[in-house]
């Protein structure tokens, strides 16, 4: 309750006190257009951080089901060779779950080389085991050693395998993201900083009027923090809006396929809800980059 | 009200103190004036006598308090007491020469109709009625000695220091400055004008008693009858 | 060569007329850290920029090869059909070549799933005809239709077509990279031109004392020009260097398969030369940015 | 070298002109005072003569040339032949006192030997050696309007327009700066000087043949001899 009564102060100001700083400048234009273009920046990575999120998770539920093992043995000792490579696989690590396909999942699987009419039981094919990883996966490596020891007419084939990279790759580039958002956080607070500085260096003269005068630094510090801070929320406001807008517009392809989220870059649902948090940010880091600057010109003018 | 005992002031580059061994009390009431060579030291003196300036040595102290052991914010309370005519007039250049001028009403949140009264009343006065609404770089150099004048003044402080404040104004018009500060200090104001102009000097002896305080190798003198 | 005597004698410059420009200030520290920040975030979305790039085109690359018709007709049928199919194809738009599949081709594509003894010639398995596309592929939907009409047992199988939407997502974050390129170049002008605009106006004394004393306009504008130019010049340098140095140090992943690019973000070869286009480019937005500040300041100031 | 011809200015506010159909001509070596109350537009008929105003109407020729026919660069080149001590004296506050007085010659590429001697012998006149390396923001008001006027001499320049260049001077060293004046006048050059401190125009009076303008209702006029 004091914090939010102390904020709507803050807000409503000493209209007589904002009077003493001169209205207009360049380094006022500076603020608003900086935090502005850098809320639009911040807007479009965050799209990515999300977006690249969301498609290394469903990439990696997909990785989860990527193995079959295949077991290609006379036709008596296909049976024992399917048992014990699901006893290996029981006791492999990283593996939830093992199953050997029935016939009919073997016709389904074959349909796209034969056709519909290929006669699975009359012919020589091997057996398929469908292997469900969990967690980081299992040791492709291992277990083929093992497999080969124990099972010899099986053959594991990690098919989907090739998506791991990129998963990574999705995983890294959601961590490119943030450090772009945090790199433009860093650097809207460093832009700000000494764009009130620059304010302050060129406002010297007021500083010493109103010194002289008899206002308390608190007075002169407020006026100065409180127009950077207000200009700043504004700026990173419209920055955040336009970028938000852009995105909607930007043209999205594939639908709602496992890339249209990449494709779209667009957020999603609650998502949304992030970027509302880009203007107050904003304006905390102009409001502590300005006071701290203020309180350094004051000191130092002193 | 201001008591410097012993006070030595030196802005640190070769050639040592400017000022030192200065011993001087400034009654309620009294007026003086100071004059020296350029370059002796007058608005250094002044500065410290309004706290800008800390001595490097020896104790001021502003309505008994020792300047070392006060804030900035202390200060800044006591400058409400304190009207400055800085030699450099300063303003707010973006607002209009009468704000400006009612800027210490504003800052100490005084700002009333009877003020408002009052700040027309002093305009008229030094002959700025015309010019309230213009900005202060839109003024002559006379102007804003003027300007920097009413502003010392308008809240009726208890010491007025002016520093050169006729430099750049003729004749006719400085007396009427100084008759401003000479009805002040009739109401018991203490007055304290740096100053070259030794026939302002003289016509103000004619109306009060000043003292005249002269600062020669680097220490202040009651300057003798010469003028 | 006349331009090349112009810019030394720019970089160069008047030390006398340098030195009536304040030296330092809180602008000039912007100019520079605007600069480098900016160059930063340049070097990474060119890096994305690029690796979407390769990303698109290598996948664009596997995907011209990427369909598969197969007939499955009775064994008298099966010749005919495979030769209508390949006249179907021969007037397709967008289908560079299509080859039917030898037996021994076809046994080395249903290895992993029925192993190396597979007696193909004694299996009613159907013909595979590879289709490889050209350009913007083919039109799947109408060649399926005309293969339904005049070759009842083809089915068109394009299997990797769900990478194309993977590809349309490289390229967009290409065009995303190419775009915040833009941005970030158009930010970094108007901050250097808001910057420079300040530190001209917090410099109206030094412009009218210089005035006073019988300077010329170009005189007062270079000493200004040269320092912002060289100030974000060096600032776009420090920047780009940083942002290298970062991209080398940024762990990769995958090695050099076809996901590697992306994972690792880096550059290769040839494409570090574009990195060192920023420098330059910064310090020419800089110095055109500057010289119209200058002169509308001194044109203001008169 | 420069003429007016029926020149008006006005800063385009209510209340009109401020000057009106001024006709003069500054003939060269001639020795010239403008007096006038404060506000009256001494320093705007300064500003005018160095062309930093352009006459609202009339003609004003300089060197033979009309001034609304002079680009901005003409004008900077026709500076170097003024030399201007400004009412409020501006400086490169980054530059130590020596180079800012030095500026006129470092921007005509002026600056050899002979001049450094110059420069340092200007400097002693004026009673500046000790403080050569100060910032001008360390300099007293006094010594700020010393190097002013030091600057505005140091190119010889065909004519010296002087605003206000004593108003904070003491009177020793304000007799040492008009004979600066009078010496660069005897060597043909043409002096103008704007002041309100009437002993000065005494004592010039007795050493040169000086004519005081005074500006009054809006117009210039030849002073009397009540001076
Ligand atoms: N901030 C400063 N730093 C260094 N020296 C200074 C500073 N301010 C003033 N001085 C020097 O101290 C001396 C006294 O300055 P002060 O301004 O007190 O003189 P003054 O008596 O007011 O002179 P004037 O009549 O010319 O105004 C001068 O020589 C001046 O150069
Ligand atoms: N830039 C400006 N804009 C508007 N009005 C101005 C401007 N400069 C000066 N004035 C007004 O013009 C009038 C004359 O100014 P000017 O500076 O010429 O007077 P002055 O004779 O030099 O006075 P002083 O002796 O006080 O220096 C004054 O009333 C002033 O307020
Ligand atoms: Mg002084
Ligand atoms: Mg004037």
């Amino acid at each position: 309750m004091r914090a939010l009564h102390a904020a709507l102060a803050f807000l409503i100001g000493d209209p007589q006190a904002d009077r003493m700083v001169p209205p207009a400048g360049f380094t006022v234009t500076l603020t608003v257009f900086t935090s502005a273009a850098m809320a639009f920046l911040a807007v479009f990575a965050l799209a990515l951080s999300l977006a690249s999120g969301r498609l290394a998770e469903r990439w990696g539920d997909d990785l989860a089901k990527s193995a079959t093992i295949r077991i290609s043995a006379p036709a008596d000792q296909i049976e024992d060779q399917t048992r014990a490579a699901l006893r290996v696989l029981e006791t492999t690590p990283g593996v939830a779950e093992a199953r050997a396909l029935s016939d009919e999942d073997q016709r389904v699987l074959l349909e796209p080389w034969f056709g519909p009419d290929l006669p699975v039981d009359q012919l020589p094919i091997p057996r398929l085991i469908e292997v469900i990883a969990e967690g980081d996966g299992y040791d492709a490596t291992g277990l083929r050693l093992r497999l080969q020891a124990e099972v010899p007419g099986a053959v594991l084939d990690d098919h989907a395998a090739w998506r791991r990279p990129l998963v990574e790759a999705a995983g890294r580039l959601r961590a490119l993201g943030w450090l772009a958002i945090l790199l433009i956080g860093g650097a809207t607070g460093a832009m700000i900083t000494l764009a009130a500085n620059a304010a302050l260096a060129a406002n010297a003269q007021v500083i010493a009027v109103m010194r002289l005068v008899g206002a308390r630094d608190n007075y002169i510090a407020g006026a100065f923090v409180r127009r950077f801070t207000l200009r700043a929320a504004a700026g990173a406001l419209g920055g955040t809006v336009l970028g938000v807008l852009t995105l909607v517009i930007l043209p999205r392809g594939g639908g709602d396929d496992e890339t249209g989220v990449l494709t779209g870059l667009g957020l999603s649902g609650l998502q949304w809800g992030w970027t509302l948090v880009i203007p107050p940010l904003a304006a905390a880091v102009a409001f502590l980059a300005t006071r701290a600057a203020a309180r350094r010109s004051l000191q130092r003018l002193s | 009200m201001i008591e410097l005992e012993n006070v030595a002031y030196s802005y640190g580059y070769a050639g040592g103190e400017l000022l030192t061994e200065i011993s001087l009390k400034l009654a309620p009431g009294s007026f003086h004036f100071l004059t020296g060579p350029s370059g002796a030291g007058k608005t250094t003196l002044l500065k410290l006598l309004y706290g800008a300036l800390v001595p490097t040595a020896g104790h001021l102290r502003l309505w008994g308090q020792d300047i070392r052991a006060m804030s900035r914010d202390d200060i800044a309370i006591l400058r409400r007491k304190v009207g400055v005519v800085h030699q450099d007039c300063r303003f707010l250049d973006h607002l209009p020469v009468a704000e400006n001028v009612a800027l210490p009403l504003t800052v100490s949140h005084q700002g009333g109709p009877d003020q408002a009264q009052n700040l027309s009343d002093l305009l008229g006065w030094v002959g700025l009625t015309a010019r309230a609404d213009a900005l202060p770089p839109e003024l002559s150099g006379g102007e804003r000695q003027r300007a920097a004048l009413a502003r010392a003044v308008i809240m009726s402080p208890e010491i007025v220091l002016a520093d050169e404040p006729t430099g750049n104004i003729d004749w006719e018009m400085s007396q009427r400055l100084l008759h401003l500060l000479v009805e002040l200090n009739r109401m018991g104001k203490t007055i304290m004008i740096a100053t070259h102009d030794l026939q302002l000097i003289r016509a103000a002896k004619s109306q009060v008693q000043a003292r005249v305080l002269r600062i020669s190798n680097r220490r202040v003198q009651l300057a003798g009858a010469d003028l």
